[in-house]
């Protein structure tokens, strides 16, 4: 499941979707989510608020693209991805990501290629309020790092 | 015709979200558009400097070497930051 | 924090003890949590129930332990640990592990670890109830080398 | 004194949960008082097969060859499966 948004979301509801449907009521032992929260400090400034832009479409289109390789190369079952746009706070949540496996080590990798890919495949973009205005945040080299350690040996 | 669309800092710079262009074959690739409309001003030729550029044709992230067809819809834009 | 209790566990509200806390309201902007459940197969054989014994006191001190280690090896926050113990049934929450940190990362490898040295570590034991009577878990090879990965090189 | 305890199928063979036992120097080491235990019988024996036994002092896991103090409380239990 994808869903990109304004609203919050609640991780007891996803929870219980990743969980608990009638296809699989027990089968998955493990279940591992992640959640992103917006920060107060980036490069030692103060933010005030985020503004979170995406591309429509493309949005969904690279997210399903990236479950549809964790799922190709994991045991899992459908993951869950909640990404938020528009403006948000400080301690506000931005992605959610949930993943249930039989099998804990699946689940973990799984849930961490599904986020380190949306770092680098998903088009979002992060502005954010601080002191001296508006500034875009800068695309950070360890997330391509993180990304290119799930290159297939 | 060929849409191309803008995002963050690359639409910010321009000023402009997206824009209509009548497709030619003059259009070899990715790279020969960019050029194009880098053509179109200093704020046009600040916005698609190469090093932090990104392309996707078609809501595929592509090369600059990817081949434009009538019809394509082409977005620039920063990395992305999102997550 | 560690518990280890028969009552069922409520991941939305372990969420906010993780994460809204007054000593560190939005610096940790990655939170990654690990659930395991009953479930309800087994070699084969279905499960019908389960019964976790543990051993009181060295339970609390090894989780303690490895706690411990992983804030000396991650820069994270405070963790939760939940343990049930008792009778359960298939698709009953049995273990929660919570991590966050500045890092997701930090995040992901500090949960992995903690789980994956509870299994090897802490006193705990399975018994399950299938149509041949009750019989005790094997320990599993691959919680062994599960564990071994987080050696240090 | 030293006071013993059992876990899981270690204790459900020998239908015991713990024992309180004199201690002697002669209790060198772990091994000794396992050997000394496995003594007391068949079941004893079966129980406390050092291949799928694990053993704690004072509530911290241990080695065979840890030395036994007066007034130690161990215990004797088989691989731990949580989680």
């Amino acid at each position: 499941m994808i869903k990109v948004q304004t609203d919050d979301f609640d991780i007891a509801t996803l929870y219980q979707q990743l969980t608990n449907n009638e296809l699989n009521p027990h089968g998955y032992g493990a279940i591992v989510t992640f959640v992103g929260k917006v920060r107060d400090f980036n490069q030692q400034q103060q933010v005030a608020a985020m503004a979170l832009e995406h591309y429509p479409g493309m949005t969904e289109k690279s997210l399903e693209e990236i479950i549809v390789q964790a799922k190709a190369r994991w045991p899992i079952g459908e993951p869950i991805i909640i990404h938020r746009v528009g403006e948000l706070l400080p301690g506000d949540q931005i992605v959610y990501i949930g993943v249930a496996s039989a099998h804990r080590k699946a689940a973990f990798e799984a849930c961490e290629f599904l986020i380190d890919y949306l770092k680098i495949k998903a088009p979002f973009w992060k502005k954010e309020q601080t002191d001296s205005g508006y500034q875009w945040v800068d695309a950070r080299e360890t997330d391509q790092s993180a990304a290119n350690k799930w290159a297939k040996q | 015709m060929l849409t191309i669309v803008f995002f963050a800092q690359t639409r910010e710079i321009i000023n402009q979200g997206s824009l209509s262009l009548e497709f030619t074959p003059a259009f070899k690739d990715l790279e020969t558009l960019r050029q194009h409309l880098a053509s179109k001003g200093d704020k046009w030729d600040l916005a698609l400097q190469k090093d932090k550029l990104l392309v996707a044709v078609n809501q595929q992230m592509s090369d600059w070497n990817t081949e434009v067809k009538d019809g394509d819809e082409v977005a620039f834009f920063p990395p992305v930051t999102g997550g």
